[in-house]
């Protein structure tokens, strides 16, 4: 067995152990901890899959944001429901249960097994077109110029759900401040921590937007780690949460998908069609496109992870 | 030397897997938690070796991302045992 | 030159390697939570320390050994706090051996 | 066994158990991290695909990555709104002696 397979073999196991022992644990807690290894074990997989771009997304979300968020989740929420669980189905209902789901997974299982032959790809056609783009990653390609209709749709739709978690704020709290108020870290561990990761984090972002370009990187990361430190700045208290009825806010939140949009009109002059960019402005409109955009991408995230309005307007 | 360093990315791997026998046993919240954070530390030596076994520079970037990411999981659950302890989200022992 | 430092790579990765093995060791054996952070600390500083200058020589340009250096010093800036916050947690949580 | 088949296994391994746990599992908290398991397996064959589209010098098939890289950030956006609802669902319907352990949502300052 080369060593190549052996780590592999070895990941695909630790992912299924670690979410197998997810799902059947008694503590809620110990249930998140686990979804945590899960995510940056899922980071390890990508890479192994040669996916890098996706291993950075996924190290980002799963590795940082989504720990901060469901752990945060879990201290309010796992001890009552360890108390109270509620429920269980009884034996047969759950056996009933794993059979079916066993069969799922035996159905994908044969399909991942019985692959078509040649596998389709649209690799070939990505890379032609490359040029024209003025790009050299081909996944920042298809994000912001193949199919960029698709990445303007899911910035909306990260808008709509910021606006479902804000909805759930009791009406005398609308427009508000997000969350807990945080008492502000003058010295230990989390002062320190929220004063000196930021600066670095902030030049990771941008680091991240600009490579994006021409190597993994690109707008998704680099927003994600921008809201990772944002979300340890509020956490610290060293930065309260902004009041969601504020206007500056509001701006921040839609102007990736604003400056997305304008552009994709002027393309129907320039070039014809809806987000469609002149060969020779294409990178330059891209990148003017991913600026905004990755500032709002960290902003929502930011704003998603804080949760709806907790306490009134300031007086 | 690649042979070398896919060996030890994946003897790190094993390690940080036994490590979380950790989070099946418990018995603390902590003690979970301080598996997964030992899996966030081979995670970022592994992408390392990988980066250099590979010739793969970029995987470098990942790992750069979950090192400047790995305490905020910390940094949450401990904000968490604090409210627990003492019903405010600020250390006991502040000030 | 270069077998002395793939030689030097080589020892510095695997006494990485070693720190890792005695980071799990006492991770699983220590009695409390307090000397397992111990056993984790030596992980996170000395494991990937010795790693990252392991890969130092193999690193195409001074750009890309900075940014070892810099995985480096991310994990001890993180590593430390951790430290600090989960041993605060445990102490505020109380002792549950 | 290439790496993509046995990740495409693993994948649809995790796609039944995410199943099984969203199922079975009474608390909202569990049913959320039993979906998020559920999406990691289907990004996971994702991934697959991708990898077996390695063409054009190419480690694989930009598209399906690209789909990937967008639904990871989807995934999350709708585990906040899920998590918020649960944390709403809490507030709502827990007994009143259950509320003397409010934290204090004052200023703060």
């Amino acid at each position: 067995m080369t060593p190549d397979l052996a780590i592999d073999i070895g990941l695909a196991v630790l992912v299924l152990g670690v979410a197998a022992w997810t799902t059947v644990v008694r503590e809620s807690f110990a249930a998140v901890v686990g979804f945590v290894t899960y995510g940056l074990l899922l980071a390890l997989a990508w890479v192994r899959l040669h996916a890098v771009d996706v291993a950075l997304t996924e190290a980002a979300i799963g590795g940082g944001v989504t720990g901060a968020l469901l752990l945060a989740a879990a201290a309010r929420l796992g001890p009552a429901e360890d108390r109270t669980p509620g429920d269980r189905p009884g034996a047969a209902p759950r056996l009933l249960a794993a059979v079916l789901c066993a069969l799922v997974s035996a159905g994908l299982g044969a399909i991942v097994l019985l692959p078509p032959d040649p596998a389709p790809t649209l690799a070939p056609a990505a890379v032609a077109s490359l040029p024209k783009t003025g790009l050299g990653n081909p996944v920042t390609a298809v994000l912001l110029a193949y199919r960029a209709w698709d990445t303007f749709l899911e910035k909306a739709v990260l808008v709509l759900a910021l606006l479902g978690v804000w909805s759930l704020a009791p009406d005398a709290l609308w427009g508000g401040r997000p969350g807990p108020a945080y008492r502000a870290q003058r010295d230990g561990a989390l002062a320190l921590l929220a004063r000196v990761l930021p600066p670095a984090g902030i030049v990771m972002g941008v680091y991240m937007l600009w490579t994006g370009a021409d190597e993994p990187g690109g707008a998704f990361p680099a927003g994600t780690i921008l809201a990772a430190m944002w979300i340890l700045v509020m956490r610290a208290g060293l930065a309260d949460a902004p009041a969601v009825g504020r206007r500056s806010l509001r701006v921040a939140l839609v102007a990736g998908a604003v400056v997305f949009l304008a552009v994709g009109l002027s393309g129907l002059a320039t070039a014809g069609a809806f987000l469609a960019y002149p060969v020779r402005f294409a990178k330059p409109l891209i990148v003017l496109i991913e600026a905004p955009l990755t500032f709002s991408i960290a902003v929502t995230l930011g704003l998603l992870a804080a949760g709806p309005p907790e306490r009134g307007l300031p007086r | 030397m690649t042979e070398f360093l896919l060996g030890a990315a994946g003897f790190v791997l094993l390690m940080v897997a036994l490590g979380l026998v950790r989070i099946l046993r418990g018995p603390a919240e902590a003690d979970r938690l301080m598996a997964a954070q030992l899996l966030g530390t081979g995670g970022v030596a592994v992408l390392l070796l990988l980066a250099d076994a590979g010739g793969m520079p970029a995987i470098v970037d990942v790992a750069l991302t979950l090192a400047l990411l790995a305490a905020l999981a910390s940094v949450a659950f401990a904000m968490g045992a604090w409210r627990g302890a003492v019903d405010d989200p600020a250390p006991p022992s502040g000030e | 030159m270069s077998a002395a430092l793939d030689i030097l790579s080589a020892v510095a990765i695997s006494a990485g390697a070693f720190f890792f093995l005695a980071g799990t060791a006492g991770l699983l054996r220590f009695p409390d939570s307090l000397t397992r952070l111990h056993a984790l600390t030596k992980a996170d500083n000395l494991g990937l320390g010795l790693v990252v200058l392991g890969l130092l020589p193999h690193a195409a340009g001074p750009l890309a050994a900075l940014k070892l250096i810099g995985v480096w010093l991310l994990a001890q800036l993180a590593g430390a706090s951790v430290a600090q916050l989960v041993a605060s947690a445990v102490k505020a949580r109380g002792p549950e051996t | 066994m290439s790496a993509a088949t046995l990740f495409g296994l693993c994948g649809a391994g995790l796609v039944g158990l995410g199943l099984y746990g969203l199922v079975v599992s009474p608390a909202p908290l569990r049913k959320i991290l039993s979906f998020n398991l559920l999406g990691g397996g289907v990004f996971l064959l994702f991934g697959v695909v991708a990898r077996r589209g390695a063409a054009a010098g190419l480690g694989g098939d930009p598209v399906p990555q690209a789909l990937t890289i967008t639904g990871i950030v989807v995934a999350f956006s709708a585990t906040a709104l899920a998590v918020a609802l649960a944390l709403r669902l809490f507030d709502a319907t827990r007994r009143p002696d259950e509320r003397a352990d409010e934290p204090s949502a004052d200023g703060g300052s």
